[in-house]
């Protein structure tokens, strides 16, 4: 067998591999912000993330793909494998944006804006920072480096997430005169669930944007990116646990998972890089960023009920900062240019979008829906019928 | 002594019982129901089949009472469970014979 | 025939329930209320609030007897109720004017 | 004015609900309640270990109406909540003094 | 190294990477169906999901097999890879069945019945279809083409049930004389997750049937394989919330579950065949169908509580009549043959032997049980007794 | 391409693939405890189950690693997948110790545990067991044959599990005059969603400890073990069925589960050497000593929520024994050795250790803490706060 035939097949197989684990996180978004919002929410969150599946992933398909890449081709793996692996990726930048804005956005207007972004807005970013580079030879031109999206993933979500919170506003009754009023989340263990599917489906994320696995250096380099992965998450976890004891000397589990979360996306631009250490301190401040992002973002009456902009945003931010950091052969400029750019890219087209689109169809529930809750008014379906409901 | 239960809607629970705290009522005992009326329920939808939800959240609030306190009690509940909209919900007006703290052995008003 | 309702902590349910056997009453309605009173809620946290639950998970008790229980009813549940701390509970007692057992369409004492 | 308040079986809720409707009562308040009386409770199994749960699943409703309707109602209920097993459930009566719809401030017969 | 040791090697490892994803489908019917019946019958549907694994795979293993296979042998990947893929497949069908008469059957019987069905019944349409062949030269020959089971699993799966829902009947008070009684899902995350266990598990249930990884060409088919599988499964969600938007103006998120897995079950038969865009077709039929066919199979007072003739038969049908129209090398008689013979074969082996069984040990629960739920009557475990019950 | 570099790619790749599937065996656990427990204690359990993945995997990645095994080298796969592989097992032995004393175990103290153990007691006993060895040629050699960890994880765990339950104690009002008091797990799905992702996540435990899939033989002797693995499952699940059935009449789901993983555990000392029909019988063993092992620690007051002692400890043993008595090469002495050996080390060591943290931090929350729950003492965070509890 030829040496290349060998590779084509052993790296069509990993992508395959890696695609299984980063659609173990369509599960994981859905569980994670079913188990975060209040139960009369709950039908419409999940119908959300699967509309967000199904219609950001056939717009990439159709139409993303060729704006991001330019062409179908692919010599080294299965081009099939390799079409999907990067529809894997579109859904991910859109959970954010619609997590940070559940219990009260209407189901129709998101589903336009989630075609938009799947179908242009995203792989628009790509083809700059990672595909075809429509920009090159301009002074645009992006050169930073981020292997699996720390920018062009969670950044970009976050970016349009703070577009939309502008447009769409806060929760019924969130801000009172009285102060913030605290909306505790529904359901713990789908919050640890989706939270640890999302954790396993990024070594899929990362592991799989190396790209190759079939030669003893990509080898491990693949592993290596996995077990760094792992490391920036683990001590994520920790460090918010640690902030949380000392300062309240209680273990809030969902600043705990969001500190995990936070880790997880910082180590996102250069897991490949990093020796086996700079991933602790790269989670340890990831984690830290969240649980003083978490009420920061509160006091500026952004209200994100899963936490997405100090997960995503600031720790997309971070990471991107933090390759040019720690990693001699990364500009640290270069790295702040991209994140400037895709900032102000990102967020301008998602308002002007967002905007024109809520001229038509109102994002926000008006606040006798959302008192009655979103299942009722736009699923017709309770999440927990059985259920009493407490005081 | 009176008992004062009050059928209101959920989500004015806090407005009642901020009410009822400022002017002095301290105690009361509240439960989740179920409440059929006039306000007729919403309609779901499973599966093809669109069906009607006949019963409403509703929250019952008891109040236990001097005599003398149950007008303002009142008074101060209609005015902050009120929305005007239909289903706003119910007074009810009963006597009670005695009480009793269980912590102290206090009786009637002495352990309201 | 008389009706005694009691608002008690909610692990004390059973204690309660087994006196209450011992003296011969084999029927009670039991419903889980929350309770606002002297008692303070616990403070909860959730990603970096405080706040401060108000209601506290109680047990109501209803129990119909005769007139001549009342009195008995009443002292066994302040005895097994009772822990001594705040928020224990009281019990009310009211008047019931006529009793009907659907099965057999038995009324008054002979329905209890 | 008269409370009367049926303690029944969870599953009769429907049928009682529409008799009711069919007299013309169109106002109630339902609540899930747990029930100990004749009926014994049936027994579980965990781990090896068998155990008895005590506490019945019933409904109870609380319906007021003026003193002329009273009896219609009681028969009502019993007519539809009847299975002729033990454990079907009581009807109490007791006194109401006032009522007050919320939304309008109206009181007593007009408020029901 | 020899070429054949290669591929061996690759054959078998890709074998126990589909394994584990269809392994990922028994939670998933679990999760599917506790979400999908009332909160009284949870702990019964999840025994009887349990029981159905290892009763049937346990049958498949020391009598199945055989019977479907003729022989243990396999030379191209490991022998064991090759029995426990084919036997992780044996329970699926049996699921089919469980999940239909879910909320009043009796595992005693049913237990019975998944012994049979996973020993005999169901290795005996392996047989004829894609095993030994035992018809074979006789004019009942089989000749479909059917990839991963449109019919062998899902349509047979779907028969079987038909024949249970006249012996078992629907469940107590679900058909009134004012019309059907709506009886909701009771937890609508569990509904979910298993859907999405179910579709990743999908994966390996289509790309493990390629059969082999391990040359350029096989990569590419089961890479193709697996995007179609996905395709058809979003497009089958999409319609289906179009169509209830459209008719109720509310996204009803079990009926949009339905008609995704309604899509994975037509492109079953051909998924590898296909380019990538008839799927998107084949999806949307099969996504539209089970919308109809919901309230159709309740007007012949069929009670299935979680849809599964729609999804499993229907669409097993429908896609392997689509392998016939839309592949030309297929012949669309042959698919029809198929289709008939399988039909005709499970429908009454089923109905008599469920006929037998029902004779000794009724699987219908007394309508007094049934109101007490099968949890409390069949397994002594209550779902979630701490849980109160709403009215 | 050179035949060993080969081998690199395709064990590394195996390994990443059994690593993927191991760590599922994270929210498997969390989410088979938070089922098992009451409502009140769910966040507690959830936050023990995170707390001890990130605490004892970064301190076995730091300390433990390199006490178990002596240096980091490794040429036939890649180191990093090698090194992670080996820290996703060290979670699992501090689980079966957390989830036996839960519901009363306070967070900080445990935590301490957690880190002693994984840095230190763990690697002590692989190193005697699979790893450097610092007792060859002392008359203390362990030369116990044990796959994947019947011993070396699960009896570990669980003496370490019998150490804590007599230094913590059991749960307030457990065992009364009038005899034990039932307290029946509160959500039965998730018991059920956390033993399948453990008994798939076993596929990578035992399938991965072969080591290597890069030969033919090896490549069958990986697919053997699993499918001897998924065996024994089946047969645990089936007997407990069984037994329960014809001691109640009834199907205790949960025993049924604990069968199941009583099997798996069973098997794993020897997963790759049984042929295809003895793990039928280890598997039948090990389920039947599930159901008598459960009352029998009840018996004895030790108070074991989830029931870890019956499935590890007693599994454990049984599982290394059964590997000298039904595999003829392999001593049952020595097997019998080794099992003493750990349990005299792992007990003596794990009491001491529990013995000092229990001077300075008391393990055991107060009664009136677990009367509120360990949610709101150690947490702050109630699992379900808008479900209603019922009486
Ligand atoms: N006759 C009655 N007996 C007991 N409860 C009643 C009665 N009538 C109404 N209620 C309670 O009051 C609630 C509000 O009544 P409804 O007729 O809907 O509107 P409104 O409060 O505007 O009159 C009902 O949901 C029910 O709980
Ligand atoms: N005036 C009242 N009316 C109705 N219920 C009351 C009243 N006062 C107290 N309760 C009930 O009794 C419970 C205990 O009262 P609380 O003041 O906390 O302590 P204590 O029982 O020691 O007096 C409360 O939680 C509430 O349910
Ligand atoms: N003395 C009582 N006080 C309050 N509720 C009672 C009393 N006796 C019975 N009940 C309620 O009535 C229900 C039915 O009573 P039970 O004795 O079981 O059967 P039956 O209705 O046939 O007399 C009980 O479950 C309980 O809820």
């Amino acid at each position: 067998m030829l040496e290349t035939d060998f590779k084509y097949i052993i790296d069509t197989f990993f992508t395959l591999f890696s695609i299984t684990l980063i659609i173990f996180m369509v599960p994981g978004f859905a569980m994670l912000e079913a188990g975060l919002v209040r139960t009369k929410n709950v039908s419409a969150v999940l119908t959300i993330n699967i509309m967000i599946y199904a219609v950001a992933s056939l717009a990439f398909l159709l139409i993303g793909y060729k704006i991001a890449f330019g062409s179908l081709d692919s010599t080294t793996s299965s081009m099939w494998a390799v079409i999907m692996f990067q529809m894997a990726f579109v859904g991910k930048s859109i959970n954010i944006v619609s997590g940070g804005v559940s219990e009260r956005v209407r189901i129709i207007p998101l589903s336009i804006f989630t075609f938009i972004m799947g179908a242009f807005i995203y792989p628009t970013v790509v083809n700059f920072s990672w595909g075809a580079d429509m920009l090159r030879d301009t002074f645009l031109d992006i050169k930073m480096y981020d292997l699996a999206g720390s920018s062009v993933i969670h950044s970009t979500g976050g970016w349009a997430l703070l577009a939309a919170l502008l447009i769409v506003g806060s929760r019924r009754g969130r801000y009172q005169e009285r102060g913030v009023k605290v909306i505790p989340a529904s359901n713990i263990p789908l919050v640890v669930l989706g939270a640890f599917l999302l954790w396993i489906g990024w070594f899929g994320f990362n592991g799989g944007s190396v790209g190759s696995i079939s030669s003893v250096e990509s080898a491990d380099l693949v592993a290596k990116t996995i077990i760094n992965t792992n490391t920036a998450g683990l001590c994520g976890a920790i460090i918010a646990g640690v902030i949380m004891y000392i300062r309240y000397k209680l273990f809030d589990i969902t600043m705990i998972l969001n500190g995990a979360l936070g880790g997880l996306v910082a180590v996102t631009a250069a897991a490949n890089l990093y020796d086996m250490y700079t991933p602790i301190l790269v989670g340890f401040i990831g984690g830290g960023l969240v649980v003083f992002a978490v009420p920061l973002f509160d006091k500026l009456k952004l209200d994100d009920p899963v936490g997405a902009l100090s997960v995503h945003l600031v720790n997309g931010i971070w990471g991107t900062l933090a390759a040019g950091i720690f990693i001699p052969s990364i500009s640290l400029m270069a790295q702040l240019k991209g994140i400037v750019l895709i900032g102000v890219f990102t967020f301008s087209v998602s308002y002007i979008v967002l905007f024109i689109i809520n001229k038509f169809f109102k994002f926000r529930a008006d606040d006798e829906a959302q008192l009655m809750g979103m299942d009722i008014n736009e699923c017709g379906v309770e999440a927990y019928p059985e259920f009493k409901r407490a005081i | 002594m009176k008992r004062v239960e009050a059928v209101i809607k959920p989500f004015k629970l806090e407005d009642v019982k901020d009410a009822l705290a400022e002017i002095g009522i301290t105690g009361m005992t509240v439960s989740e129901v179920k409440g059929y009326g006039r306000q007729k329920g919403h309609s779901e939808l499973y599966r093809g089949a669109e069906y009607v939800v006949d019963f409403l959240p509703k929250i019952k609030m008891e109040i236990v009472v001097d005599d003398e306190n149950v007008e303002q009690v009142i008074k101060t509940i209609v005015e902050a469970a009120r929305t005007g909209k239909i289903g706003d919900g119910k007074i009810f007006v009963s006597d009670i014979e005695k009480i009793i703290r269980i912590r102290t052995g206090e009786t009637d008003s002495e352990a309201i």
